[in-house]
């Protein structure tokens, strides 16, 4: 309670902090704008693989809903025993974890089926035709091994039919392209944190003359730290900023020309998946904040 | 204010400066001189602690310095006035800015120190300067400058490294007399210089001692050189 | 080819330059670490994303296999005139641009196709089944609407089951993919170019004091800029190396635990592919090479 | 070998030379003097092209300044040894390193330099410190090594500002007869400097002309200060 207190005053101290201390840093200077270039170019990259990997995420799930409902049980039995040997293949399938609903076909449902391969006159009252389950999974499916063994066990003439499995490779290539997505951001961030820890470093190494004179005139390491720690934080968040609010321009006009692809339905956030990116500024800002404070504290250690 | 017993330093390798003892008493004005390399740098550094000693103690203002924290030397230094050598400034900010920096980084209010900035700078002679950056400056004005910052906060102890090793002697002078009035007005002044006439002129105004370093030892004479 | 010459010159004096000349570049630095460590870091990121894009393209590549012969056209027609009309069919098929072939299907086959609502031993012979043709698409496909015209004039009992339609969005989806991760490879790249031109600008300004030495004891413009060009350079180019081959090794070790995802082969590089990271180290050292130059010609314009 | 004539600059506002005229000949000894600011070094960058005229001409070893490319500039400075006022060096070489950089800049093999190299160590008393950076020297160390090399490749001309600004009288006598020694073998030798003893002490020994610059002109005077 009390370390977040001090956290608190200690960051507003930051971001009112008393002006005249910033003027000791050298304003600018190819260094500080590489801060702010490092960050906002590392910005630009994370929020651009966050709408990759959340654009393949839309993709995932929507091929898993496209997909949910192909799994079919076939009972083929004499004309007495279908409608009950039906009702138990129900009754099981409702128990098995991994399906979320099972139900019967309707003979209307049936024919539209086979349409493809017999057209729509097919006379489904005079075929021998057997009764099919329609089986919605959920996400991860059943056993379907011990599905089959229980089936055959209790209902004879009913056979699973796994029309998904095919489909599956799609929806975990997708799945997978987001955890790659979401590795990129990862390493994406952690490229971000070293380069402004660098950068940080490489500026404090270059005003090395400035810490040297604000020590011989009798300035404490807190304010030295404070004015190099607030310079930084500032850039990164500048830079961050700039970043994320162009890529996101970026965004909302790139992919109008593809359009077509209706699955990828656009790289865009999508309502409030527009909150994640502002998020990436004030992790750089971050990042900065205790890379410079680490950078500074280390090398005000020393004597003199 | 200063004392040093059986203090002694080394670099590395050999030592530079050994068992030295020494008072800087309140009041008091010393000249250090002793050939180039001698060590003069050096002991001024053990005075305002930007080198400890690698022998004996250092006492600055009735603390010993090992004994300092970092925060101790940031205080102690705003009570020293110190010309570096090296006259170092920062270099993105003007000559007045870079003055009154001692005032700013102790947390003063710049504006009570304006009176003494618009003295010194007269004295010093860099009234039509403050504007300048330090790079814009000629040697002498950068030298003139660093005296003024050193003066700026009225410090108890002021540490002057060869501060009229760049002025002409005319300009000398009148730097040496505003130590001296300093001096009189209860401030301690060590000013390391090899300028042995600069010296006599003092010696006619105030009762100054010099210490002089010779083969890695501080010797103290009264009157004479 | 004067020009050439000069260039290759240039780039062997380059390499095997005179030692000495180096030694008056501050030899490390946070500067110089920090173009070492951006050059590395997005060439492991370039590397990454060339992967996922590269992997990416081998899944649209085998979609668009998978997805290629699922197209039919079923002949429904009076007893007699069904192969006639098929003959007929199948000549029309095979002049229409966008199929690579079409074939009558056998009746075994035609089993196999109904057995997941029928079971394999529905009777076929019994049954008004029409004909079917199985369509191989190339990979634009044919104009559908242009072919169903056709086939309505000549053919009458013939209909055209574009069974492929719903499965090209997952190839347009997964172009897609490859796109964008085109698209991030360049803005890697360009991020890599614009950071190593301030890495290399805020060495040259953090070692202003170098360049003024040197020039105040008489050394040639040229003399300086080799230098700093051939540190730089060399700095990128160990750098984007460590990143390059920090990337495979990630890339080779990442997959394995996911491999699940058969479509989706893995990360790796495959055949060829593996050639293609290894230009990024020489991409990242002649950006290194023309920023430096630039930069450094730039800074020695002015006098003194 | 340089010569100004009608020679004025400004660094934007006011002018700090105007209407100089005065021709340093090959062979010549000039001390130059005058208040701290006044344009000593000022004068002196005009001399090796660290700075151009805003007015009149400067030739330097027969060429026009004006005309000078870099490239040329950088041949001109490898025949004029520059001790410049705040004796800038490369922070990460050794002592040795700095001192035989031009010989290394200039593409000369630094072996042909090393009995000069030598000679010039013993005579600046910086033997023992070659394998020192120039951090870990002390100020007037630092000036004798700009000194040596400014005098590595024996120019023809050498510009020194203030060299002996931070070394005791001894070091500062014999670092002046080096100069002497120098001239006397034909270099043009042009030394900046506030101290008046050495310039007294050097006329004792050659027929130094002694300029002075006073309210931005420059004035020559033959034999008295
Ligand atoms: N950081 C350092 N590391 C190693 N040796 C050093 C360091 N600083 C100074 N020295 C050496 O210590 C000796 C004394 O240096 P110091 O600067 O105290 O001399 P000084 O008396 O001030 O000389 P000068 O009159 O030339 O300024 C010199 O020989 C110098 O080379
Ligand atoms: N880069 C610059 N921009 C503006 N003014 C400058 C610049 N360099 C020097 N000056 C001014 O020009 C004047 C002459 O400077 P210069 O360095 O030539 O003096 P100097 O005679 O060498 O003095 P000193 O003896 O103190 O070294 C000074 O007033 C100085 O402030
Ligand atoms: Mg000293
Ligand atoms: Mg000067």
């Amino acid at each position: 309670m009390n370390k977040l207190k001090i956290a608190w005053a200690r960051a507003q101290d930051l971001l009112s902090g008393d002006q005249s201390a910033d003027r000791v840093v050298p304003p600018s200077g190819y260094t500080s704008s590489l801060t702010s270039f490092v960050a906002g170019a590392m910005a630009f990259l994370s929020v651009f693989a966050l709408a990759l990997s959340l654009a393949t995420g839309r993709l995932a799930e929507r091929w898993s809903n496209e997909l949910a409902n192909t799994s079919t049980v076939r009972i083929s039995a004499p004309e007495g025993q279908a409608a009950e040997q039906a009702k138990i293949a129900l009754e099981i399938l409702k128990v098995t974890p991994g399906i979320s609903s099972a139900r019967l076909m309707t003979q209307e449902e049936q024919r539209r089926l086979l349409a493809p391969w017999f057209g729509d006159q097919l006379p489904m009252e005079n075929l021998p035709i057997p009764s099919l389950i329609e089986i919605l999974e959920d996400s991860q499916g059943p056993d379907v091994q011990g599905l089959k063994l229980r089936l055959a066990a209790e209902v004879p003439g009913a056979v699973l039919d796994d029309h998904t499995r095919w489909r599956r490779p799609f929806v975990t290539a997708a799945s997978r392209l987001r955890l790659l997505g979401l590795i990129s951001i990862v390493l994406i961030f952690v490229s971000m944190a070293a380069m402004i820890t660098l950068a940080a470093q490489s500026a404090l190494s270059a005003n090395d003359q400035v810490i040297k004179v604000l020590r011989l005139i009798g300035a404490k390491n807190s304010y030295i730290v404070k004015a190099f720690v607030r310079r930084f934080t500032i850039r990164a968040l500048l830079g961050s900023t700039f970043g994320t609010l162009f890529a996101m321009l970026f965004i909302l006009f790139l992919p109008r020309v593809a359009e077509e692809g209706a699955f990828l339905t656009g790289l865009g956030f999508r309502g409030w998946h527009w909150i994640l990116p502002m998020f990436v500024p004030f992790l750089a800002a971050l990042i900065a904040f205790v890379a410079t404070r680490i950078a500074a504290k280390h090398t005000l250690q020393g004597p003199s | 204010m200063i004392e040093l017993k059986k203090a002694g330093f080394s670099y590395g390798d050999g030592a530079i400066l050994a068992d030295v003892n020494v008072h800087l008493a309140k009041g008091s004005f010393h000249f250090l001189t002793g050939p180039s390399g001698s060590g003069k740098s050096t002991f001024l550094k053990l005075c305002y602690q930007a080198l400890m000693p690698s022998a004996g103690t250092v006492k600055v203002l009735g603390k010993d310095v090992r004994a300092m924290t970092q925060d101790d030397i940031a205080m102690v230094r705003r009570r020293i006035g110190v010309v570096h050598q090296d006259c170092q400034f920062l270099d993105h900010l003007s000559l007045a800015e870079n003055v009154l920096m001692p005032s700013q980084v102790s947390g003063r209010d710049v504006r009570d120190d304006l009176t003494n900035f618009n003295q010194l700078m007269d004295w010093v002679d860099l009234m039509d300067r403050i504007n300048a950056l330090p790079a814009e400056l000629s040697g002498g004005e950068r030298q003139r400058a660093a005296l003024a910052r050193a003066l700026i906060l009225s410090p108890d102890v002021i540490l002057a490294d060869e501060p009229t090793g760049n002025v002409d002697w005319a300009m000398g002078k009148r730097l040496l007399g505003l130590l001296i009035e300093l001096n009189k007005m209860g401030k301690t002044v060590v000013v390391a210089t090899h300028d042995m006439n600069l010296i006599r002129e003092a010696k006619s105004e105030v009762p100054a001692r010099v210490l002089r370093i010779q083969n890695n030892s501080l010797l103290v004479s009264g009157a004479d050189l």
